[in-house]
């Protein structure tokens, strides 16, 4: 559904582009606090607008309702829904974030994977930390009925662990690093390749009308990643301040962020392929989907290339 | 409000039918009636998912629903969460009246009690219950306890505003009547104005349920791994719009029950209002 | 229970509704209040009863100055206040605290006294105006009062009812000598049953004058001696 | 209920005391009265955190709490955030209970458009509000709109509730009254039932009011940037107890005032009620 | 406005409260109704006006059968029936279609005329029970109605003003030839007022007697011929 460029000369522009932003994209607050996006189609007299995305699951409710254009969510996420039956593509990934792993207290006995069975595990269901544990239980021949799983937002998680009610959780930034820094909690279990990439998705009847203009969109975003390369201090700053967290915080954060690949490639789908064999087994999924294609509809790395040429 | 079920049919609609057919009375069944508009919805909902006008991803078709439904219920979880809500819902209403009751009684009696205490419960009034969740967990854990004990906090609010309110609105007459008897405070809020004040109360009741059915799903935020609520959140963070809407469909199957029920209690209790029969 | 009453005064925002009435009875003695509509013979009544405390003046009850109920009082008020929620029958036995059987077989006798046998299951809003009334005289001599207080009880009521109950107001006051302040419009009503009747008048109501009827009771209904008192207590009013 | 206004202040804990000092007077001037519990609350609140009984990172003290409101309007955030609530709530305050003054009489009056309306309104009612949130995006996508409109709902339901009971409880001797003189059912619903049915339809208000601030967050969650329920959340996401418990004290306050203004309306509106006066 | 009474019954759940009443009225005609206590000279009333439409038998109006409310109809209910949310003088205006100033002095005429003027502004709860009373006369008079129904309207006042009243509306009755059917335990305001007498009697409540009173109006209060027909009507009543 890639657009080509010989059509893209005749194409007529679209009247607003609507982007979102999130606090766990950095990048889109780069974008959104500088303007770039408003520079780059200024000249045609397009209107750019902005939508806070609280989550994933709002970012895709976002994208299905064509609220937005473009929408950051996690890997898995996208992949969730697009086994619904979403029109998205995945055009662009913004970081590879290890924004979670599993968590435990100062105090704790828990120092490995093994280490939790029986124990009380809290994590999001069907959010990127919990295929994370899932991955993780897998790796080393657990299974999900080893542990009790409690199912508890991403915040009151923390907060359980820090209470004592919980064991371990499965942790999510930045209240991973917050958690870190205040009650010196230790992350016991890491592992940056479980994470399924923050994902820039696109309507595909966006893509497919205005295939230039993604790129155009796309370009935005890398002058953003470079400059978040280029700034890191700067970049906690402003991630910082958009999201109202301690700059320690975002640093640590920050830390945690891969900026190096932004192109869609054999990485990410590997891990969605993986992410999606954990959801199919925990029925996030449906059992009949193929996996496979559905990651190869998803992830579309034509317009990056382009740019790049 | 509920008239129709002492038969006492509209009239002005249809003022000359003296004795309606056997079948005319089965067409115009109070129940048939309220449901011309759900299934007219329905149906025509069906038929925009199966033109294509709603794709299945942003609001799957009520078959695709109902089959949801039936899948959970042959899977044998649908009684689990069906149940579970069902009786944190009880539980939570039973406290929740309770202490609207109580509390709501001496305010409304009690001038010095209710400047005590009133506007603070005023201004919790307003706080969502999402944002009780980490409050709760903080103070009761992530037990039981604490979702009936949310879900009860839910229900108190329009309870006890109707109660208070209720109370104040007993005619000065009546009470008079028990004061000459030398009644005590206790006697006259049990034998003339709770009585009295039972159609606010009623509706109170009825307004808190709904809200208790509202609060499940913040209570089911706090570590449940069962519950509508339960199937509702995850249902959003996997990504599901079957799920949602099922839940979504099972809330308002529920609640439209346990509604049915308080409206009998309300029909039955208030059968002494002089009230309007309506044309 | 004897009774005081003693430079009452009752105003309501500054407008004064009854000003400076005093007046006293004996144990047992039956008191008729007359005026014209608004004099504020409701509001004296009230007074009386303990159920209103924002008047000036006193009143004392066996010569104790009271400003709260008492519990052998009872009240038949202008309206009848009956509860909507109860039956005749609950109405009736109300106040009482006795059993539940006892209450039960006090009830139905009141009831049947009043001429309302066979009405015990009726609620309030199936009753006529004078019956109602009835259920609401029933309520008050249910607890064997012993000052009893009624506010144009007999208003709503016939002819014919209203003698019968005139009568039965005579038998219990016979029976327990209970004190009464009976408001009533009819003067006829007030010579049958009064042992004395004070009349007020003017707006706000003053204390106009006391007429003594020293006729043993029961009376003869429209007797000579009776016919002279109208007459000068119909002179007294209309003027 | 609001009898302290006109200085009815109780009679019963001080009953011999006929004139009060000037002194007496201010000390138990019923807001003083009102802000004893909060106060104590407070304090207790303040001197845990202080001793460290409650971590920071749990709840933060009170004190911590006026800091970041302080830093939140020294940032003059605040007065966005505080202000664009407000003006939801007021639009879907407004929009709310006018549909449910509609709906409900029409419901309340006839028998027919009740058993047609009515139980579907009573299913609906028990949908939290996290669960409309996905279908109001989808049917009016995520301005201002969806949002007032979101909030409307919430206040849509305790306002309906209350109206059909109250209109439903109207004395029928008054009604015969306006029969008499021949009105029509709009001048009947108009001119006697609404005023007699006014005391429901205030709590309805009073109570849909609460339920719209609750169903700020869900509003809000339909991608705002600005607001009480974004701020809530975001404390949630970024997990910032501080702003959190700001939100919610926040939400408290102006819940509060919200309410103290449809109190005093309420009192105004019903001085004509022969109402208990309390002790 | 002429009206005819044709074999009215009316039963509530099983039990007949009025049966098989019949009578007729011409215009101008001021008709009695007398009879003890819940025998249904309300229920008749009310299906009279056409509130109550669960009757069996006809009602007819100027010869035309109808089953609902007449708007030249005005109804003086048993108890007051005020809104108590309107001032006496917004509840006396109630039903007048007029504009705002000339509903105004409508309105504070007829406050005068039943002994209320200085009470406009107050509202039903601080008026006295006879006041009240006045207030919903004055409400059913303002305006100028063909055909008055009028159920005890005079029970609760004093003997003064009731007779003021009396003569108010025969004032009424004299400038507009209303018709009017006047419910009454009072035979001597029977006498005073009506054209007409009917008597019920019983439980269900059935026609006894009806007596034409020739006597031209306004009569004298006590008069010799008068005096007869009480005796006869007292007669006819405590059998
Ligand atoms: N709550 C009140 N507030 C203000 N004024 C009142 C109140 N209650 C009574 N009044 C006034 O007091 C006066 C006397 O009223 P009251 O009810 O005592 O009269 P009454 O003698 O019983 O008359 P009636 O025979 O008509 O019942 C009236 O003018 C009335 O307006
Ligand atoms: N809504 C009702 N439901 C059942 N029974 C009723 C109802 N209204 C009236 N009745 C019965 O009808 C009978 C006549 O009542 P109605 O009010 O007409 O009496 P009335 O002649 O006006 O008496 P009163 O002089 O006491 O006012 C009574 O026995 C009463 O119980
Ligand atoms: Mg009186
Ligand atoms: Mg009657």
């Amino acid at each position: 559904s890639a657009g080509c460029s010989s059509e893209a000369s005749s194409e007529t522009g679209p009247e607003k582009i609507r982007l979102d932003y999130a606090y766990y994209s950095p990048t889109s607050l780069v974008v959104k606090k500088f303007g770039w996006a408003e520079e780059e189609f200024e000249k045609e007299g397009i209107e750019v607008s902005y939508t806070l995305s609280q989550g994933s699951n709002k970012a895709l409710e976002f994208l299905n309702s064509d609220s937005v254009d473009f929408g950051s969510t996690a890997g898995a996420a996208a992949l969730m829904a697009k086994a619904k039956g979403s029109p998205i593509e995945n055009v662009y990934v913004y970081s590879k974030p290890e924004w979670t792993a599993l968590v435990t207290n100062k105090e704790s006995k828990i120092e490995k994977v093994e280490d939790l069975k029986g124990k009380k595990v809290a994590a999001t269901l069907g959010t990127d930390p919990y295929i994370f544990l899932l991955r993780a239980l897998n790796e080393k021949g657990l299974k999900a009925e080893d542990i009790q799983l409690v199912n508890l937002q991403h915040g009151d998680g923390a907060n359980a662990l820090a209470s004592g009610d919980v064991d371990a959780w499965a942790g999510l930034d930045p209240h991973m690093a917050r958690a870190e820094l205040e009650t010196g909690a230790k992350l016991f279990y890491r592992n940056p390749d479980f994470n399924t990439y923050g994902f820039l998705n696109v309507r595909s009847d966006f893509a497919e009308k205005y295939p230039n203009y993604v790129e155009r969109v796309i370009k935005v975003y890398e002058k953003a990643r470079k400059w978040v390369l280029e700034n890191p201090g700067e970049a906690a700053e402003i991630l910082a301040e958009e999201a109202n967290i301690d700059v320690e915080v975002a640093k640590k954060e920050l830390e945690r962020n891969d900026f190096s690949n932004p192109v869609p490639g054999t990485e990410h789908k590997d891990a969605l392929k993986a992410a999606g064999k954990v959801l199919k087994k925990g029925e996030a999924i449906d059992k009949g989907a193929d996996i496979e294609k559905l990651v190869n509809d998803l992830i579309n790395p034509s317009y990056v290339k382009k740019e790049d040429q | 409000m509920a008239n129709h079920q002492n038969g006492n049919t509209a009239s002005l609609p249809f003022p000359k039918v003296k004795k309606a057919s056997p079948f005319k009375k089965a067409m115009f069944h109070p129940f048939i009636v309220g449901s011309i508009l759900p299934v007219i919805l329905i149906i025509v909902w069906e038929a925009l998912s199966r033109a294509g006008v709603i794709p299945a991803y942003q609001l799957p078709s009520p078959t695709a629903i109902v089959d949801k439904i039936i899948e959970l219920a042959e899977k044998g979880t649908l009684w689990g969460h069906v149940g579970i809500t069902t009786y944190r819902i009880f539980l939570g209403f039973l406290l929740g009246t309770a202490a609207a009751v109580i509390i709501g009684s001496f305010v409304g009696f009690y001038n010095r009690v209710e400047q005590l205490l009133d506007p603070m419960i005023q201004a919790f009034r307003s706080i969502p219950s999402l944002a009780w969740v980490p409050l709760f967990i903080l103070w009761m854990s992530i037990g039981e306890a604490s979702k009936v004990a949310l879900i009860a906090v839910g229900v108190f609010f329009p309870v006890y505003l109707n109660i208070v309110s209720g109370i104040s609105g007993v005619d000065r007459k009546l009470i008079e009547v028990g004061k000459m008897y030398g009644f005590t405070n206790f006697q006259l809020v049990k034998r003339i104005i709770l009585p009295a004040s039972l159609p606010s109360f009623l509706v109170g009741m009825r307004s808190g349920l709904g809200l208790g059915w509202m609060f499940v799903v913040a209570a089911e935020l706090m570590g449940a791994s069962q519950g509508l609520g339960y199937l509702l959140v995850v249902g959003q963070n996997t990504y599901s719009p079957d799920l949602i809407i099922a839940s979504i469909v099972l809330f308002a199957i529920l609640g439209k029950v346990t509604d049915a029920l308080l409206k009998r209690l309300e029909y039955k209790a208030l059968h002494w209002q002089d009230r309007l029969e309506r044309s | 229970m004897s009774l005081m009453v003693k430079n009452v005064t009752r105003r309501f925002n500054g407008n004064t509704a009854v000003k400076n009435i005093s007046f006293q009875t004996y144990k047992g003695e039956i008191v008729g209040l007359l005026g014209t509509s608004g004099c504020g013979k409701s509001t004296l009544l009230r007074a009386i009863s303990g159920l209103d405390e924002g008047y000036e003046g006193e009143v004392s009850l066996n010569g104790n100055a009271v400003r709260n109920v008492n519990t052998n009082a009872s009240f038949i008020f202008q309206e009848p206040r009956l509860m909507p929620w109860l039956t005749v029958k609950d109405n009736v036995s109300f106040g009482l605290s006795e059993k539940k059987q006892e209450k039960g077989l006090k009830a139905e006798r009141y009831i049947e006294l009043v001429g309302l046998k066979g009405y015990e299951n009726y609620y309030p809003l199936e009753l006529s105006g004078g019956m109602a009334q009835r259920v609401a005289i029933a309520r008050a001599l249910v607890t064997s009062p012993e000052l009893l207080l009624l506010d144009e009880p007999f208003s709503a009521l016939d002819a014919f009812t209203k003698m019968q109950l005139q009568d039965l107001l005579l038998k219990i006051w016979s029976e327990y000598r209970s004190t009464m302040v009976l408001v009533t419009h009819d003067i006829d009503e007030a010579l049958y049953l009064c042992d004395r009747i004070i009349i007020l008048t003017g707006q706000p109501g003053v204390f106009k004058q006391e007429f003594v009827i020293e006729e043993p009771k029961p009376r003869r209904r429209g007797s000579q001696q009776v016919a002279a008192y109208k007459e000068r207590i119909l002179k007294c009013l209309e003027l």
